[in-house]
């Protein structure tokens, strides 16, 4: 049995390799976008297999999911441009015959040059090894568990993953949600003139999917965050998933986007970051030290913040999908 | 009857962290306001790094290093994070909020379009939050978080004009750090395989000379020298730096890279301390005179005056290197280089203001047309020369005191015995001749006859502040005394 | 049959996903090195980043008994800042291909003594981005 | 004992459907007939492998959950298939397709 699963193990490792080395070998931008979209899906398998079930849910919604879509609509928007840029005459979206081959020529990118294959060869070849070397130097320890399930029963939830993230290392949490933050407040400052690119295919197929399909994301988040208190799941599996459900909302009708109104976006992003903040301050009024909660009232102050800290993630991941900033900001 | 400093030390410590959040999350959430909350937000953060800095050194002799650690939530290491405050740390807290408060009030006057306000004022108070929570982190995996909500902002602040130099130079800034985080995180995660721990000072203790540690050195170096920009791998700074808004150029040279130099010293006082070998101590030192001659020679040939101040970040940095073999020689030269550090963020964050000034003024920044403006403008070349002759090492300013005491350090070595010793002392004392002649460089068209030409009127702003940050940096020698006593109350350094 | 069932032993995740991680990672480094579309150089880090994750979470599986969650929460803290900054970097490649009409990044650094512009003025304005695009500007010959 | 057997029946039963399939998406000429092998053949074969699973559940939440998934997968695989195709009528074949 235990052979059996190291062949898989084996077997697993290849092709994640493989995938990743054939992504970077591609010259065509959008094989080696698909390539990395199937790499995060190996991954997520390998996590599963390593007895990390939230971070393969986080993997596949989070690492392949939405960077595969942010990844997807660059390239479309790379396109636009070149096919603008060539035509000479602006226009929102390109005329449909250039399309493809407009893209070829955009999202293609030569293979490197000779001279640069030996020195990058023997640098990842150093690093690899001299890696590889330490870690099996390691001794086969057992981390911090034994810690962490010491204090189980005071950290309010049963579920050790969600008491480390918002509970015994709570300001890394915090310090994560701030950092999306910033990432969009960067694309923001970038201006607010991007549309996305694509068009939806008329006809009653997408409408009817969406129909079907945003009100089970919606569950299936919910589901998912409230699950994070004992079993494998919380804030940013379930913003990723309602996340995806609003990218699609916004793929499906990229001409009719709503106008995002400017105060409650901004409210509605920042609320994650602004409710964890004022239940850390106030802890530190209270005593129980900054980000800390009295042991009675650390399950429902969690289970607070990762309401609040879902829809900001969800918000925040459409926000950066559609990229720039909406008109309603600046008012 | 008053409280002992040391009860109320552990509250200020995650008072300051929690007050400069909130003004960055306030500043995100209300961004039509975001000036007067970042004005008042960096008033209120100032005055309180002040006060945390006094109940620290009235607490000083009887803190002890457990009364500076702080533990988030009540968890305790290895379990939580742990704050961790100590003398290097303080130093560094309260040169950031010197140059964060003189950068917010530069800034009300520098940036006054009302959308480019509203994306400049919550970047920059995440930023200045993030240096924060990354001289006050004691976590190796939360320096890392802190370490990306540093680069994540300093880059949009480096992009956030839009102009084609300013994104190229930020693509590149960004693809580097996140190079450096990667690098650095990959560090932490092997320190952890192998001692099951996180927090800096049980990591500390148990670390050894072995495979693990030899491998996270080279990793976490490598990528904090990639973020610092430290000779060789400084080629993204001149980009980014100078094709930034000024007080973001200021922000970058002064801070941010000192920042990164700040968690390599800390790790190599700490955790890699074993591993520090005189050998080690040479070739850091030779990238040092390496780093000091390349970034002069490309600030003595560089057309504008921006990028002469980006490339002497470089140079400057290079300093900083040499000084390493002399550590490892004299264990108490540590605290000179830190000051080192703090006089050149001092000085160079004021070069890059007035820097700022004038090609507000001017227009643009090309030495060679800028004649007329620096004839019209005494007091921005009065701040530009004073802080320059900081920078030089002049007599009686704060630059001239660190490059005595890091001289005698290189003497000190000499008469021990080393030969190498005499090319530290050549580079420390050559470095300065080449730092006097790109600042005299940048202030000599001042001196020229010609017409004088105001240019664009100027706010009172960034007239006056960089004239007082430089005056700032010029009187640092005086309180050199203060800040190396303040440095001695690092537990574990010597 | 008993050296395969050591081999097997001794091939455990806890040693041979962090090799892999390892290999990842210096496969990301390679492919950073040597292609030059920023594009492919964002997905070269992101896979340097999953070999990251590959060893934490290895490491996290080594020893008896369940995995180590404080190794698990930070990988989930890894992977949400590595697409935030994946996001950020895209944007801003997508800015520079509508300024500069190419998204590479050219060896070197970009020329000195070219224009720059001042945002401390009035005239500039920051609602829609500069308005004509100076196609070569920063490169470098 | 009869569930399991019967589990690896089925599945062993969809994994020839994929087979089927990724054989078709690999040899078939042009995309349509490409979408053909590919959804059919995929969400029988899908179908065949959550039915077999079905004799592993644990209770009546379980199978709900498994046929929630296939039922969602029909739909979304269907929807990309059209989209795929309604967008090569429209725009033609990507060279790299050929």
């Amino acid at each position: 049995m235990s052979l059996l699963l190291v062949i898989f193990d084996l077997v697993l490792l290849a092709g994640i390799i493989g995938v990743a080395w054939r992504c970077l070998a591609s010259t065509d931008l959008f094989r080696a976008v698909v390539l990395f979209i199937t790499f995060g899906l190996l991954l997520a398998l390998a996590w599963v297999r390593l007895e990390a079930p939230d971070i393969a849910l986080a993997e596949a919604a989070i690492g392949a999911g939405i960077t595969g879509a942010l990844l997807l609509v660059t390239l479309e928007r790379l396109r636009s441009i070149m096919a603008e840029r060539h035509s000479g005459r602006p226009h929102t979206p390109p005329p449909d015959p250039s399309g493809p081959h407009a893209l070829l020529r955009a999202l293609h990118d030569p293979p490197p040059e000779r001279h640069s294959f030996f020195p990058a060869l023997i640098f990842a070849l150093v690093v690899g090894s001299l890696l590889v070397t330490a870690l099996w130097h390691q001794p086969q320890s057992t981390g911090l568990e034994p810690v962490v399930d010491a204090h189980m029963d005071v950290s309010g939830v049963d579920h050790p993953i969600t008491a480390v993230l918002l509970n015994f290392r709570a300001y890394d949490t915090f310090l994560e949600l701030a950092i999306v933050l910033i990432a969009l407040l960067g694309a923001w400052s970038l201006g607010r003139h991007d549309l996305i690119p694509a068009r939806p295919a008329p006809g009653p197929i997408l409408p009817g999917t969406l129909r079907l399909l945003v009100p089970v994301a919606i569950v299936t988040g919910v589901y998912v965050l409230w699950a994070g208190s004992h079993a494998p799941g919380g804030a940013f599996q379930a913003g990723a998933i309602l996340g995806a459900a609003g990218i699609l909302l916004v793929l499906a009708r990229p001409r009719q986007l709503p106008m995002a109104p400017g105060i409650p976006l901004r409210l509605g992003i920042t609320a994650g970051v602004a409710l964890f903040l004022l239940v850390g301050l106030y802890g530190l009024g209270a005593g129980h030290g900054f980000l800390g909660y009295a042991d009675a009232w650390a399950y429902p102050l969690i289970i607070l913040i990762e309401v609040a800290a879902t829809l900001s993630i969800a918000l925040t991941l459409v926000a950066l999908f559609v990229a720039g900033r909406p008109a309603g900001d600046d008012a | 009857m008053i409280e002992a400093p040391e009860t109320w030390l552990p509250t200020a410590i995650a008072g300051l962290v929690g007050l400069s959040l909130a003004v960055a999350v306030v500043a995100t959430a209300w961004p039509r306001q975001a000036h007067r909350i970042g004005l008042f937000g960096a008033l209120a953060v100032f005055a309180w790094v002040l006060g945390l800095s006094a109940l620290f050194v009235a607490a000083g002799p009887e803190a002890e290093a457990a009364a500076t650690r702080v533990a988030l939530g009540g968890w305790e290491a290895p379990l939580g994070l742990m704050l961790h405050l100590d003398g290097l740390s303080m130093t560094l807290l309260v040169l950031t909020a010197i140059v964060a408060l003189a950068t917010s009030l530069y800034s009300l006057g520098y940036i006054h379009d009302r959308i480019e306000r509203r994306q400049f004022w919550p970047l920059w108070l995440w930023l200045w939050a993030g240096l924060n929570m990354l001289f006050l982190s004691g976590d190796a995996f939360n320096l890392y978080i802190t370490l990306e909500v540093v680069s994540l902002s300093a880059v949009a602040l480096v992009a956030f004009t839009g102009t084609a130099a300013a994104v190229s130079g930020a693509v590149r800034y960004l693809l580097i750090n996140i190079l450096g985080s990667l690098s650095f995180l990959m560090g932490v995660v092997l320190l952890f395989g192998e001692h099951g721990v996180l927090d800096l000072v049980l990591l500390e203790a148990r670390s050894e000379a072995g495979p693990t540690e030899r491998m996270a050195a080279v990793l976490m170096t490598a990528g904090l020298m990639l973020k610092a920009a430290l000779f060789p791998l400084h080629v993204w700074l001149a980009p980014a730096h100078g094709s930034a808004p000024a007080p973001v150029s200021a922000v970058l040279s002064g801070l941010v890279v000192t920042g990164s130099f700040y968690l390599l010293l800390r790790l190599w006082m700490g955790v890699f301390a074993p591993l520090a070998t005189p050998a080690f101590g040479i070739l850091i030192g030779l990238l040092g005179v390496a780093a000091l001659i390349w970034g002069s020679a490309q600030a003595l040939r560089a057309g504008r005056l921006k990028s002469i101040v980006a490339y002497s970040t470089v140079a400057q940095f290079g300093y900083l290197l040499v000084a390493f073999p002399l550590m490892l020689v004299d264990p108490d030269a540590w605290r000179v280089v830190v000051f080192f550090a703090v006089v050149h963020a001092l000085a160079k964050a004021s070069v890059f203001l007035a820097a700022g000034t004038l090609q507000h003024a001017a227009g643009h920044d090309r030495l060679a047309e800028l004649g007329g403006v620096l004839r019209a403008r005494p007091r921005t070349v009065f701040a530009l020369g004073l802080a320059g002759v900081s920078l030089m090492g002049l007599p009686f300013t704060g630059g001239f005191i660190a490059k005595y005491l890091l001289l005698e350090a290189g003497l000190g070595t000499i008469l021990a015995g080393s030969v190498i010793g005499v090319l530290w002392v050549v580079a420390i004392a050559g470095g300065g001749l080449l730092a006097a002649a790109y600042v005299l460089r940048m202030v000599a068209p001042a001196f020229h006859r010609g017409p004088e030409r105001a240019g664009e009127a100027v706010s009172p702003w960034m007239d006056w502040v960089p004239l007082g940050l430089a005056t700032v940096a010029a009187l640092a020698g005086f309180a050199g005394t203060l800040t190396l006593h303040t440095l001695t109350l690092t537990p574990g350094a010597p | 049959m008993n050296g395969l069932a050591e081999l097997a032993h001794t091939l455990a995740p806890g040693l041979l996903y962090p090799t892999g991680g390892a290999i990842l990672f210096a496969m990301g480094l390679y492919g950073l090195i040597r292609r030059h579309h920023l594009v492919l150089r964002i997905l070269a880090l992101n896979i340097m980043g999953s070999g990251v994750f590959m060893v934490l979470l290895g490491v996290a599986a080594r020893g008896e008994g369940p995995p180590d969650p404080v190794a698990q929460a930070l990988t989930l803290t890894g992977i949400v800042v590595a697409v935030s900054a994946t996001a950020f970097a895209l944007a801003l490649v997508v800015h520079l291909t509508r300024l500069t009409g190419h998204a590479v990044m050219l060896p070197g650094p970009p020329d000195d003594d070219a224009p720059v512009e001042d945002i401390s003025r009035e005239e500039h304005h920051a609602d829609g981005g500069p308005a004509a695009p100076h196609p070569d500007q920063d490169r470098n010959p | 004992m009869i569930a399991n057997t019967l589990t690896v029946i089925l599945v062993l039963a969809g994994l020839v459907f994929f087979a089927a399939g990724t054989a078709g998406l690999l040899r078939f000429p042009d995309v349509y007939s490409r979408l053909h092998a590919l959804t059919k053949a995929d969400n029988v074969g899908l179908g065949l492998v959550i039915l077999g699973l079905m004799f592993q559940a644990g209770g009546p939440a379980d199978i709900l959950k498994l046929i929630l998934i296939w039922v969602l997968v029909l739909a979304a695989g269907t929807t990309a298939a059209h989209m795929v195709a309604q967008r090569t009528w429209t725009h033609g074949e990507f060279e790299s397709d050929r």
